[in-house]
């Protein structure tokens, strides 16, 4: 006897436990298996890119904090960058390394972020998601010793950062440093050998190298696939020259490799803390810089390797105390260009693991 | 899935939950239990030192979301006198740059965090409230107030090792 | 260090192979016409030395006079990079054409700047709005659009 | 403490007078009836306190300690809340079908009671087939769920409903197997006649492979962490009774967990000597073997994540159904053979050597499949 069948449209989203914010897809399904798929954007746009061009340069960098909502060290630094490589604006030594220490703590504690929702969308109860949340949560509270907040740190000026850290937060930041690797060990074991896990996540929505390239992926989704090609060491920005890490990649470019990645960058990042704390110089923290700063006619772009991929600012200047264009290179919005081809011809249980493994963050896609 | 392993995965796992089942829970009951928060809190409730202000508005200019409204008048002596300053919370975005921008201290973050109101007019903070003596000031960009507030909690030390 | 590479030197190579392509050349960038973007665009793809592999990123600049689309190349063969440039004269409709046949990076970038900026890529598979809803109307991010 | 034990006590004499099922008392019955329906319900409130405690637990949170004494009313609040909640049916559901099938879910959960004994005889029937009859009927909620699922007209509930019936078919067979291990080797389907049988030693000591079929195909059928497909929270927002709400989802909420209960139940009856245990009353033991077991299911679910549904059906036919028919292949050759019982602790050695020789057999050969369909 032959059944009659007949695929049909989900949509998912834009109000949906897994999908990180309010994307959509239209998901057309034959079965529970993925026929087609067509990403919807745009529930969280906010116009930050026309904003920013009524705001003065200082004015902008509260906004960037909105971007990568978890990540707002790292979109501070790239347009930061940008600025000052428009303004030609020499950073103090001390600033530098403050900016490493901070971006490198977001680095991890948006990797805990990313790899606690990737658990819970493949299904773990909450558990690991609390775990990641008690560590970010250890990062968070230096974030809000320096700055006064726990999300937006609104923390990097043009040409430093904007203040000098208190007396209590280098022994701190020393205590959290000897305290993660543990923790991390501790996860790495609760998750990477599951057989569960793999099962769910080994060989699922695999994309190529080429593809990786082609679709413009960066981060972690890119290095999963074997790349290696990070923005720290290509294109060395501020002072990540100075530092000795890895870059860990992955082989197969599946949501394994992607949540492996993120696991080992973290050991890398705190690595690179352990070193700036070494170094880090005394001095001032930040260059004699007008508040209202009017950089030279040009145009500059500056990009970091932010947690997600790499988040780069655009900047156009006429001369004005406004940038005359800001545009925003963000990472979520070229990875997800992949999503088609990684979860076309898997179930449904898949797409929200593969969508998962991406770590995206609305704010920034739609910005 | 393929128990290469047998399932020791799977009991690691299970080892590592039973463990954190034994740890000292985190979690602060909020209203009865609370944390101290940073020195450097970036509370919207701005407070204003009215004998330090000159009236120069230079936060007004430098505010992102131009929320500041700053009247002046030139008073006796050749000094501006400040006849209204509004600061509408409710499009505050805490981000710090009138305090820092102040030339003269005389803005300060609070350092009060539990400002929820019934009103959408109420969140407009006018010259006397912001003046008022029983506001905190927070010591975000002024570390001669932040050294007389109390210590921050932190979770690493909470929790030790 | 991620090097860039001089633009005089390959605007030269360009304009060998792509004659009448290029309309400006400055220290920062290349500035090519909009009919030939495609060509010049795979001649950087393809040429073995350039190798331009990674779209970075792309970005719409509003000069009242014309639009300025900005394309930032990066080959991670050879780490280097190059700012190429390309102008649209009309403010009406204006149209470029699409680099999607040769980096899907371009996919949801072209389609963000044609709702935001109204910069119509030619060859798009799928030149839809992006973020504002269908049937928005202007384009935001147009210097004039209040 | 004294009180119930008097009460119990009195139960259980009263229930001894005549096993036989037409010739009881009509008493009987009711003083049954109403122990079932309290004790399911007393007990659906302690497991959702031990679900949300010790997730809290395992999480690194506190859990509910607001309302009453450590939050032991969380429960009871949270049922006085949903019933002052609207109940929304959807315009296009099948609005009969949709008004039923929280009956049709919550009915079966408390008539499984039916056959566990407490204590002694202490039980609303003595049924000769009680484990037929414990199968039977636990196989009805999965109607409930799929009319549930079938009428929301949600895809949401539809998907959850598939995957629920494709479930708890698959896991039906080795649930039974690993059933019929523990029937061979006390000799009855009556429960209270094997919780008799495990006087000396308890039947997870003898029936490993048993125990460990039963347990994962239970949860499996209860749809518990790491088989909870039909409600997968991070992918079918809730499954089945997503288009619920009010009263009406309560039933499924105390259905659901009901159904913890009744597995817990039937495992600690089956394998964990039932009541049978010294120094407490034999009810408190069953209680707290009960709550054992259900720690346990607490346990996995904190800590393991969720299956895919190939995966699901994998597990259930490549490697359980297996396991079970090897399992009571062995088990009726041992009591073919005329297993001495005072000699039942070698049988058990026996059995966990091969536990453990299937296990790495099968971890060898097994693979789930490939989960992808080309396009």
């Amino acid at each position: 006897m032959q059944l009659r069948t007949e695929p049909y449209v989900l949509d998912m989203g834009p109000v949906h436990p897994s999908t990180h914010g309010v994307f959509r897809m239209r998901v057309t399904l034959d079965g529970e298996a993925v026929l087609n798929l067509e990403p919807v954007f745009g529930y969280l746009h906010r116009g930050v890119e026309k904003l920013a061009e009524e705001r003065a340069y200082s004015g902008v960098i509260p906004l960037t904090d909105r971007l990568d909502y978890v990540a707002s060290m790292t979109n501070n630094l790239a347009y930061v960058l940008a600025v000052e490589k428009l303004a030609e604006i020499k950073v103090p030594e001390r600033a530098e390394y403050l900016r490493v220490i901070m971006s490198e703590l977001q680095r991890i504690s948006a990797h805990l972020v990313s790899i606690g929702s990737f658990t819970n969308d493949s299904g773990c109860y909450f558990t690991p998601f609390l775990y990641m949340y008690r560590e970010r949560e250890k990062i968070v509270d230096l974030f809000d010793m320096v700055c006064g907040q726990r999300l937006l740190y609104n923390y990097m000026r043009i040409g430093g950062v904007s203040q000098d850290i208190p007396d209590e937060f280098l022994p701190a930041l020393r205590k959290v440093v000897k305290h993660l690797p543990g923790r991390i060990n501790e996860y790495d074991r609760l998750l990477s050998e599951n057989e569960i896990f793999l099962a769910r996540t080994k060989g699922v929505g695999i994309l190529p190298k080429e593809t990786a390239i082609n679709i413009g992926a960066s981060g972690p989704v890119l290095r999963s696939t074997g790349i290696e090609w990070d923005i720290r060491k290509k294109d060395p920005y501020s002072i990540y020259d100075r530092f000795d890490f890895d870059i860990p990649t992955g082989e197969a470019g599946d949501c394994y490799d992607r949540y492996y990645v993120r696991l080992q960058e973290m050991r890398q990042s705190i690595r690179i803390v352990e070193q700036a704390l070494k170094q880090i110089p005394s001095g001032p923290v930040k260059a004699d810089v007008p508040q209202l700063i009017r950089p030279p006619v040009g145009e500059a772009y500056g990009h970091v390797e932010g947690p997600t991929g790499e988040v780069g600012f655009h900047v156009v200047s006429d001369g004005g105390i406004a940038p005359y264009r800001c545009h925003i290179r963000a990472p979520s919005l070229m990875n997800l260009t992949g999503l088609y081809d990684m979860s076309v011809g898997w179930k449904v249980q898949d797409l929200i693991v593969i969508f998962g493994s991406f770590a995206i963050t609305m704010g920034e896609i739609d910005r | 899935m393929k128990f290469e392993r047998y399932g020791r995965g799977i009991a690691k796992g299970m080892v590592v939950t039973m463990i954190n089942l034994l740890r000292p829970r985190v979690v602060t009951q909020y209203p009865e239990q609370k944390l101290t928060i940073s020195q450097r809190t970036r509370g919207n409730e701005l407070v204003w030192d009215k004998d330090k202000c000159t009236g120069c508005g230079t936060c007004s200019k430098t505010c992102p979301q131009g929320v500041i409204r700053i009247e002046t008048s030139v008073g006796d002596e050749n000094k501006y006198f400040v006849e209204s300053f509004e600061v509408d919370t409710g499009y505050c975005i805490s981000c710090g740059l009138c305090v820092e921008a102040c030339p003269y201290d005389a803005l300060f973050m609070g350092y009060a965090y539990e400002l929820g109101r019934y009103r959408r007019g109420d969140l407009v903070l006018t010259r006397d409230e912001m003046a008022s003596e029983e506001r905190i000031r927070s010591g975000y960009n002024r570390p001669e107030v932040a050294e007389t507030l109390p210590r921050q909690t932190l979770l690493i030390e909470r929790e030790g090792d | 260090m991620t090097t860039s590479l001089s633009t005089w030197e390959v605007s030269k190579q360009i304009s060998e192979h792509v004659p009448g392509a290029i309309s400006e050349t400055t220290d920062a960038a290349i500035v090519v016409n909009g009919e030939s973007l495609l060509n010049v665009a795979a001649f950087l793809k393809n040429t073995a030395g350039l190798d331009f592999d990674y779209l970075t990123t792309i970005t719409a600049v509003d000069y009242y006079q014309y639009f300025e689309v900005v394309y930032l190349f990066v080959s991670m063969e050879h780490n280097h990079s190059l700012v190429l440039k390309a102008r649209c004269h009309t403010r009406d409709n204006p149209t470029l054409p699409s680099l999607v046949s040769l980096w899907r990076s371009a996919d949801h970038q072209e389609r963000e700047i044609y709702d935001l900026m109204g910069i119509t890529f030619e060859g798009h598979p799928n030149m839809k709005r992006i973020v504002l809803w269908p049937e928005f109307q202007g384009h935001p991010q147009r210097k004039d659009y209040l | 403490m004294v009180i119930p034990n008097i009460a119990v006590d009195a139960v259980r004499h009263l229930g001894a007078v005549a096993p036989d099922w037409p010739g009881h008392p009509w008493w009987h019955w009711v003083v049954f009836t109403l122990i079932n329906i309290v004790f399911i319900l007393v007990m659906i409130i302690g497991v959702i306190y031990i679900e949300r405690r010790a997730i809290a637990w395992f999480a690194a949170r506190t859990g509910p300690n607001r309302t009453g004494p450590f939050g032991l009313l969380q429960a009871i609040a949270d049922a006085i809340k949903i019933l002052l909640k609207e109940f929304i049916t959807p315009m296009n559901a099948d609005k009969i079908v949709f008004w039923i099938a929280p009956a049709v879910v919550f009915a079966p959960v408390i008539m499984i009671f039916a056959v566990v004994p407490f204590m002694n005889g202490a039980m609303l029937a003595d049924l000769n087939i009680g484990i037929l009859f414990v199968v039977a009927i636990s196989s009805i909620s999965t109607v409930g769920v799929f009319m549930a699922g079938w009428s929301s007209s949600n895809k949401y509930s539809m998907i959850g409903a598939m995957r629920l019936v494709a479930s708890v078919i698959s896991y039906e067979i080795p649930v039974v197997l690993a059933l019929a291990g523990v029937v061979l080797i006390a000799g009855s389907l009556s429960l209270n006649d094997i919780v008799l049988a495990q006087q000396t030693v308890p039947f997870i000591l003898v029936q490993p492979l048993g125990f460990f079929l039963l347990f994962v195909g239970g949860c499996a059928e209860i749809n518990r962490s790491p088989f909870d497909l039909m409600e997968a929270d991070s992918e079918l927002v809730a499954g089945f009774h997503t288009e619920y709400s009010g009263m009406k989802f309560a039933m499924y909420y105390l259905g659901e967990y009901g159904e913890a209960v009744v597995m817990a139940t039937i495992i600690s009856t089956l394998f964990l000597g039932g009541w049978q245990w010294p120094f407490l009353p034999g009810w408190l033991w069953l209680i707290l073997k009960i709550f054992l077991v259900f720690f346990t299911m607490v346990w996995t679910r904190a800590t393991l994540p969720r299956v895919r549904i190939d995966q699901l059906m994998a597990v259930a036919w490549k490697f359980l159904f297996p396991l079970a028919l090897i399992n009571l292949l062995v088990t009726a050759l041992q009591v073919l053979a005329g297993w001495p019982e005072d000699l039942l602790w070698l049988m058990g050695i026996v059995n966990y050597v091969l536990l453990g020789v299937l296990i790495l057999l099968w971890s060898r050969m097994y693979k789930v499949g490939w989960g992808r369909i080309e396009v």
